[in-house]
């Protein structure tokens, strides 16, 4: 019992539920199903954006390059688009190799240049901001795949399919953390570089395969926000780099590494988009407002996050 | 004969920053060639105008780096610092209102820091919380851009002159040279690296960090009041890009993400590098396509210069 | 580079801040805020193809382009190294209305013509300022609002980014209108930055708890494509919705059939500052505020502009065609 | 009645539920050197982290300066004449040896620290404690050995009344260790009150005056030292007969050459040439830092080297990465546990399969199962005890060393390169291990085994390898190896035989 309540993920996920109840009673709107379930769709982007993140930040790093490769995304989608691909799987493959991609050049300039994951991120951000000026406004093609279309809107048995794919990924992600070599060598490498290389852990390759992830991750983020929006454009990406790193932090992972889990990262998803959509129902200034949101991200925090003492 | 201790450990903390140095001087030496005016009065000043609330910011982040800690309101602070100064100065006077500043980053960054290393908090979500906190003081004091600063200090800080910003300058990175010369400062990089080290020689660790905090939020609406006098008035949403910018400067300064490791020329060379590649790519006449892809190319190649250099020189 | 001593004062030369000193073809620096937006790729397209017409013509002899990638502070640095360069006319979309003043006046005692144009600065100590006023743009969206609804119902206001002036401006002039029609109530305020997404996200979660909403009130292009998006999905009927020439918003507006009305802040503001900066530098008198008047989009004339939508992207503003007659003809009016 | 410095009385304390003291009573006198002895685990480091301040009790009191508390803090402790010398070193990897010597004492003048008055004294500390170079050196370039003498002349920068040391001679050499005894009773002279914890048993006959024997948490003996036989001292620590330190020593050396290297270079290591054959056991030997490190490192790929000619395990070259190492069958213990060898937030059971967590799989998963009875095997074969998902700090510093080893030995490595394996293990285990190598020799394992224990080299070696400067000075085969001539070789005072 005590051990459940030391569990970080448990916490906020406590947290997110009595902010629900006490909103739902607050304002009946608040706690319908179909409104819980927006956010729990909202959240879904946020949540895979942050499965990458968490795998990055596991394995010691941070991808401050999430924005933009989501933005990449959902800009590259109508640019590989080809009649010849009705189903637009090819188009979808196209974009997750695309986003893949570049996170493995992330991984490359760390593990081998051992550029500071902060500086290559960041510089690969402003990298594909340039990439992002050639390509935006260049094609007048608008959201034509099934896919990403179906992705976006579509409800079977009244579940959101963009709820269902994030659960299937979560179901992914947590056994590749938490069940494979692979995942193990992500908090080892995190917990500690040295220990893990001399115990023969492959920093490079491990390196390599998270940033792969979080760029696989954010491809996938990119093509549902493509998806429910209905169209993509540049700064689509641009809300998911903080929130992913707080929906991170909010659940309970080491921003220093080695310690965490996704399963912590699931409710922090939620519980930022209930928090933002508290505030926005709220009548206030704007200022009012931001300082409405930062007391309570501080309030819930204080109930969820505390570290350990020294002495 | 040797060089004493203190200017041994200086001498040492530079080798790792040398490649940095080398990129920072090369651009430096491209810009005076693209233009030679950089070496008049007037274009000193301009110059050292741009890079200085980046230095600052940048000094800030590092303060907090070194203890192991990070600040996402930096921006914020920035912001908050301008709307203060621009608001005050008609009704207080220049002095009062500089103080007001002062005070205000005082408070919020020992407050930060306060809810960090005594509530045991992490820094990033702490101060994430705090930029939207800040942030909307900012908003809540001045909603649209507006008030004023008195003109004359807009002329000593930001006019042709740059001795009044360099002095500023040079009397900050002493008063730093200074601070990290005394006990508490050294705390800082003990209770970045090793916080149980630190407790067991007798270090406060707490307070150490508040203090770190402490300065970090002064730094930061120092900066901003700096823009303000720049521009002669104030904007609740000036100081928002100065966040990514001063983690980046400091990290390309060879501050370590973990705490206890970096110096702060370091942070200053990175934030240098930052202004003058703007102005070096101007001048070559790049289009902004090419500046985005040129400035990811020089942060990364800064950054990885020692290793590959290290390599060439390994055995 | 020589040092501009304070030449004397041309005897044609009208413009502020215009000398007389600096002859064709002449240089021309676009202090652009932030490059990445469609809207500022394809401003940047207008100048561009401004630029080469007027290089055509032997007015022109290059075009320097800066971005400040969303800082003020950059742009100021910038501005500085284009006063530096000593173009001979600047560009500016401000990233921030007060901020810029004190660079701008330095280029202006330099001999520079300056024009700012879609985010305005305060300061007048320019060569010209094209307007389209960010106010009446609020007054008018409002007062279009407030007759459609027939002065009685609940609505929603959008707003952009807070802090900001052209989105705390359009909003002070709509509060301005509605102040006047007691029978309106505010259901609720957002700010979003202007896109799509975000709004989306707002007015969605608005809808819940707002039962009863007879219009919205939007003060930018993407937003009411995003609150268009929200009502949709959320199988609610769209109500009467202000907005701009933002693409996906018009096709919306076609598609839902609501009664809509957009205002246009047109891309070819940045070519006509560019066409501005040159008739001053060129000795033409240039009054220092040039007013455009606001283009609006009516359900009328809805269709033309729907007619050329494949011209522009996606995500883009489909603009009303312009000309350097167009420009003359604004630059011609008191 | 003799005066007290500093004492326990009746001190308790649990790990999250778990007891560690109970009800531990302790007295330290100054002019006294007093042992404090225990298996691994015994709730050592435990006692002298309350005594120092850097824990509280959760019951008992400590009397100071005749001042009764029921904890302190390290500040009061400091204002108590009490300093430690910590067995996971509390020292500051960025900052200088200098700054580390005066860390949290400085002497200052106008607010700033005295540079000029750290560097005179900590100069002389330096010179007491046998630690020469440059004081401007950051902590991280050390080597371990040189890292324990910094925390010496730190724990002695603060001119103690009473001085605590929690295994300062773990990792050094005899030459090290004996200038440091000398320290010890110098300081006993003069009246400071010592408290000492080593495994190494003859270090404590040598300097003790008074024991203090832990077990279990329980103090099972407090007497003085004088008359106790090495026997006896191990039966109160043990609770029952020792036997031999020492196996046998028996050669399972073959023809067989795994190793073959000449004119290796890599860091300090200038033109090294070494041969190791299946089923010996090559011992490596000298001062601290003198480069064994680097070696040992260059022959398992974790630093870049090169080689004039190289054959390991049949394949000519090098290894260039760990990876490639861990391939060929070679593994690597290392000296530091705590930041090269585990990872101390995870657990027991988690360190364990760190080389290879690609051993307890299926279906690409890993099987708990397979993995718990992987571990529970280690752990019965090493004798760590208690509950394997704990994590590995809260494991006492010699069962640390215990993990750091045992998660190679599924791997069935053909070679091991250890680096100190015995630091801060108790007697007992030690033994274990000592039977450990002779077994992996005797499987057709080879072995290079860098010491600081010179018994050890002495007593298991079929060859021992001296190194001075980064050079191999000397190779002394089994038969010649004595604790003497290990030391003259290393301080160069005898003509000692070239490596081959
Ligand atoms: N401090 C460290 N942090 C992270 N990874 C490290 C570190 N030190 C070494 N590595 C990794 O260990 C492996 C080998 O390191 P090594 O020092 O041989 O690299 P290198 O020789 O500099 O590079 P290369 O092998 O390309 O020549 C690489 O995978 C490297 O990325
Ligand atoms: N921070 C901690 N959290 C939990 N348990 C701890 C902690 N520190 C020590 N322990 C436990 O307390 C017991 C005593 O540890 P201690 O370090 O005092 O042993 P020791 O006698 O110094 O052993 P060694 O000779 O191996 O250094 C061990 O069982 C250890 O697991
Ligand atoms: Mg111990
Ligand atoms: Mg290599």
């Amino acid at each position: 019992m005590k051990a459940l309540l030391r569990s970080r993920p448990l916490l906020t996920t406590l947290v997110v539920l009595v902010v629900w109840i006490v909103a739902g009673f607050a304002s009946p709107g608040f706690g319908s199903w179909p409104h819980l379930r927006y956010m729990l769709e909202l959240a879904s982007v946020i949540g895979l954006v942050g499965a990458g993140q968490t795998v990055v930040v596991i394995a010691g790093g941070i991808d401050l390059s999430v924005a933009a490769i989501v933005t990449l995304s959902t800009i590259a989608l109508p640019l590989l688009s080809w009649s010849f691909d009705t189903t637009g799987a090819i188009a979808v493959l196209g974009v997750l190799a695309l986003s893949t991609l570049v996170g493995l050049v992330n991984g490359i300039g760390i593990a081998w240049l051992r550029v500071h994951p902060m500086i290559m991120t960041l510089a690969m951000a402003t990298f594909l901001q340039g990439l992002l000026i050639l390509m935006a406004g260049g094609s007048a093609v608008t959201l034509d795949n099934p896919i990403v279309a179906w992705l976006g809107s579509a409800r079977p048995f009244g579940f959101s399919a963009c709820i269902m794919l994030w659960i299937v990924m979560s179901g992914l992600v947590l056994v590749l953390l938490h069940a494979t070599p692979l995942g193990a060598r992500f908090f080892a490498l995190g917990a500690n570089p040295l220990a893990a290389r001399l115990s023969g852990v492959n920093i490079r390759a491990t390196t390599l395969c998270a940033y792969g992830i979080s760029g696989l991750m954010c491809g996938l983020a990119g093509l549902l926000a493509l998806g429910m929006n209905g169209q993509g454009y540049v700064g689509i990406g641009d809300p998911y780099l903080l929130a992913s790193i707080a929906a991170v932090v909010l659940g309970g992972t080491s921003i220093l590494g080695g310690r965490g889990t996704y399963g912590g990262t699931l409710p922090g998803a939620v519980l930022l988009v209930t928090i933002t959509a508290l505030i926005t129902v709220v009548n206030a200034s704007p200022g009012l407002r931001d300082v409405l949101f930062g007391t309570l991200v501080l309030g819930l925090l204080l109930l969820s996050g505390r570290e350990a003492k020294r002495r | 004969m040797m060089p004493s201790l203190y200017w041994q450990i200086q001498w040492r903390r530079n080798r790792r920053l040398t490649p940095l140095y080398g990129v920072v001087l090369l651009l430096l030496v491209v810009y005076g060639w693209l233009f030679p005016g950089l070496f008049s009065r007037a274009g000193l000043a301009h110059f050292t105008q741009s890079w200085f609330p980046l230095a600052l910011v940048a000094m800030a982040q590092a303060i907090l780096m070194l203890t192991g800690g990070i600040s996402l309101a930096v921006g914020s602070l920035v912001s908050l610092g301008a709307v203060v100064a621009a608001t005050t100065m008609g009704a207080t006077g220049s002095l009062v209102s500089m103080l007001l500043v002062l005070a205000a980053g005082l408070a919020t960054g020992a407050a930060s820091g306060a809810i960090v290393a005594l509530l045991r908090l992490p820094a990033i979500i702490v101060t994430l919380a705090g930029s939207f906190i800040i942030g909307g003081l900012a908003l809540i004091i001045l909603p649209r851009p507006g008030g004023m600063i008195l003109p004359w200090l807009s002329a000593v800080l930001a006019g042709n002159n740059p001795t009044v910003l360099l002095g500023l300058l040079i009397l900050l990175v002493l008063g730093w040279k200074f601070y990290l010369a005394t006990p508490g400062g050294i705390a800082l990089y003990a209770a970045g690296e090793n916080p149980v080290a630190a407790y067991r020689s007798g270090i406060a660790v707490e307070a150490t960090v508040i203090a770190a905090f402490a300065i970090s939020g002064m730094l930061c609406t120092l900066a901003g009041l700096f823009v303000a006098a720049q521009t002669g008035s104030g904007d609740p949403v000036i100081g928002t890009t100065f966040t990514l910018n001063s983690i980046a400067a400091v990290v390309l300064g060879g501050v370590g993400f973990l705490g206890g490791e970096g110096t702060m020329r370091g942070a200053l060379a990175g934030s240098l590098l930052l202004t003058v590649m703007i102005n070096v790519m101007f001048f070559l006449g790049m289009p902004p396509v090419a500046q985005y892809i040129a400035q990811g190319i020089i942060i990364v190649v800064a950054v990885a210069l020692p290793h590959l250099l290290g390599r060439r020189l390994a055995p | 580079v020589t040092a501009m001593m304070a030449a004397p004062v041309a005897a044609q030369a009208q413009s502020h801040c215009v000398t007389g000193t600096r002859k064709p073809p002449f240089s021309i620096g676009w202090a652009n805020i932030y490059s990445v937006p469609t809207w500022m790729k394809q401003t940047t397209d207008t100048i561009n193809s401004e630029a080469a017409e007027l290089k055509k013509q032997g007015l022109v002899s290059k075009l320097m382009i800066t971005d400040a990638q969303g800082s003020a502070n950059t742009q100021i640095q910038q501005i500085q190294s284009m006063i530096d360069a000593n173009m001979d006319a600047i560009l500016v979309d401000a990233g921030s209305a007060t901020a810029l003043d004190r660079v701008i006046s330095a280029a202006c005692a330099k001999g520079i013509a300056v024009i700012s144009f879609d985010s305005l600065v305060d300061s007048d100590d320019l060569t010209a300022k094209i307007i389209i006023d960010s106010k009446e743009w609020g007054r008018d969206a409002a007062t279009w609002m407030a007759k459609t609804l027939d002065g009685k119902g609940n609505i929603l206001v959008l707003n952009g980014p807070a802090g900001v002036s052209v989105s705390e401006d359009r909003r002070a002039g709509a509060m301005e209108v509605l102040k006047q029609y007691p029978g309106i109530k505010i259901l609720a305020e957002t700010n979003t930055p202007y896109n799509s997404a975000p709004a989306q996200e707002a007015v969605t979660n608005l809808l819940f708890s707002q039962p009863k909403i007879d219009g919205v009130l939007s003060l930018g292009g993407a937003l009411s494509a995003g609150a268009l998006l929200a009502f949709e999905r959320q199988g609610r009927a769209p109500v009467p919705m202000t907005g701009e020439n933002y693409r996906q918003f018009l096709e919306l507006w076609k598609k839902t059939g609501i009664k809509g009305w957009a205002a246009m802040q047109p891309n070819w503001l940045g070519a006509m500052a560019a066409y501005v900066a040159v008739q001053a530098l060129d000795g033409k008198p240039v009054p220092v505020h040039v007013n455009v008047p606001l283009p609006v989009i009516t359900d009328a004339t809805l269709p033309s502009y729907l007619a050329r939508a494949k011209d522009f992207p996606t995500d883009g503003y489909i603009y009303s065609p312009y000309s350097q007659a167009l420009f003359a003809s604004y630059l011609a009016q008191k | 009645m003799t005066s007290v410095s500093l004492a326990a009385r009746d001190v308790s304390k649990a790990f999250f539920g778990n007891p560690v003291l109970r009800g531990v009573s302790i007295e330290l006198r100054p002019g006294r050197v007093h042992a404090l002895m225990g298996e691994n685990g015994a709730g050592k480091s435990t006692l002298i982290n309350i005594l120092s301040g850097s824990l509280s009790p959760d019951s008992g009191s400590l009397d100071v300066g005749g001042r009764t508390a029921s904890s302190l803090s390290p500040a009061e402790a400091r204002q108590a004449g009490i300093a430690v010398v910590h067995q996971e070193l509390s020292l500051v990897a960025h900052l200088s040896i200098a700054e580390n010597i005066g860390l949290g004492a400085y002497a200052s003048r106008g607010g700033r620290i005295d540079y000029s008055a750290l560097a005179v004294r900590a100069a002389e500390l330096c010179a007491l404690v046998g630690l020469s170079g440059d004081l401007s050196r950051p902590i991280r370039d050390l080597p371990l050995g040189e890292r324990q003498l910094v925390e010496i002349a730190k724990a002695l920068y603060r001119n103690p009344k009473v001085l605590i040391l929690d295994e300062p001679t773990s990792s050094l050499s005899a030459r090290e260790t004996e200038r440091l005894m000398a320290l010890l009773r110098r300081l006993k002279a003069n009246g400071v009150a010592l408290l000492y914890i080593s495994h190494r048993l003859g270090e404590v006959m040598d300097l003790c005056d008074h024991v203090t024997v832990l077990k279990d948490g329980v103090c099972t003996a407090d007497q003085p030292m004088a008359g106790m036989t090495p026997d006896e001292f191990v039966r109160l620590m043990v609770g029952r007969d020792a036997g031999d330190l020492f196996p046998a020593f028996e050669s399972a050396a073959r023809a067989e050459t795994v190793i073959d290297v000449a004119g290796l270079s890599a860091g300090m290591v200038q033109d090294a040439a070494l041969t190791l054959r299946r089923g010996e056991i090559l011992g490596l030997g000298g001062l601290v830092g003198q480069g064994q490190e680097d070696l040992l490192l260059a022959l398992y790929g974790a630093m870049p080297a090169r080689a004039r000619t190289a054959t390991m395990l049949g394949a000519a070259g090098l290894v260039h990465s760990v990876t490639a190492a861990n391939r060929r069958g070679i593994a690597y213990v290392p000296a530091d546990r705590k930041r090269e060898g585990l990872l101390l937030t995870h657990s027991i059971r988690f360190n364990m399969l760190l080389p290879d967590f690609g051993r307890a799989v299926s279906l690409a998963l890993r099987r708990t199962s397979t993995e718990r009875k992987l571990t529970d095997g280690l752990a019965r074969l090493l004798t760590v005890k208690g509950d394997l998902s704990r994590p590995v700090q809260a494991l006492s510093g010699g069962n640390q060393q215990k993990v750091a080893l045992a998660k190679w030995m599924p791997q069935n490595p053909k070679i091991l390169l250890l680096n100190d394996p015995t630091r801060g293990v108790d007697v007992q285990t030690k033994r274990e291990i000592y039977l450990m190598l002779r077994r992996f020799a005797q499987e057709g394992q080879a072995i290079i085994l860098l010491s600081s224990d010179t018994p050890e080299l002495v007593h298991l070696c079929d060859r021992v390898l001296v190194m001075r400067e980064g050079n191999l000075v000397a190779e002394l085969p089994h038969g010649q190896v004595t604790e003497e001539s290990i030391v003259a070789a290393a301080m160069g005072v005898s003509p000692a035989r070239e490596a081959a």
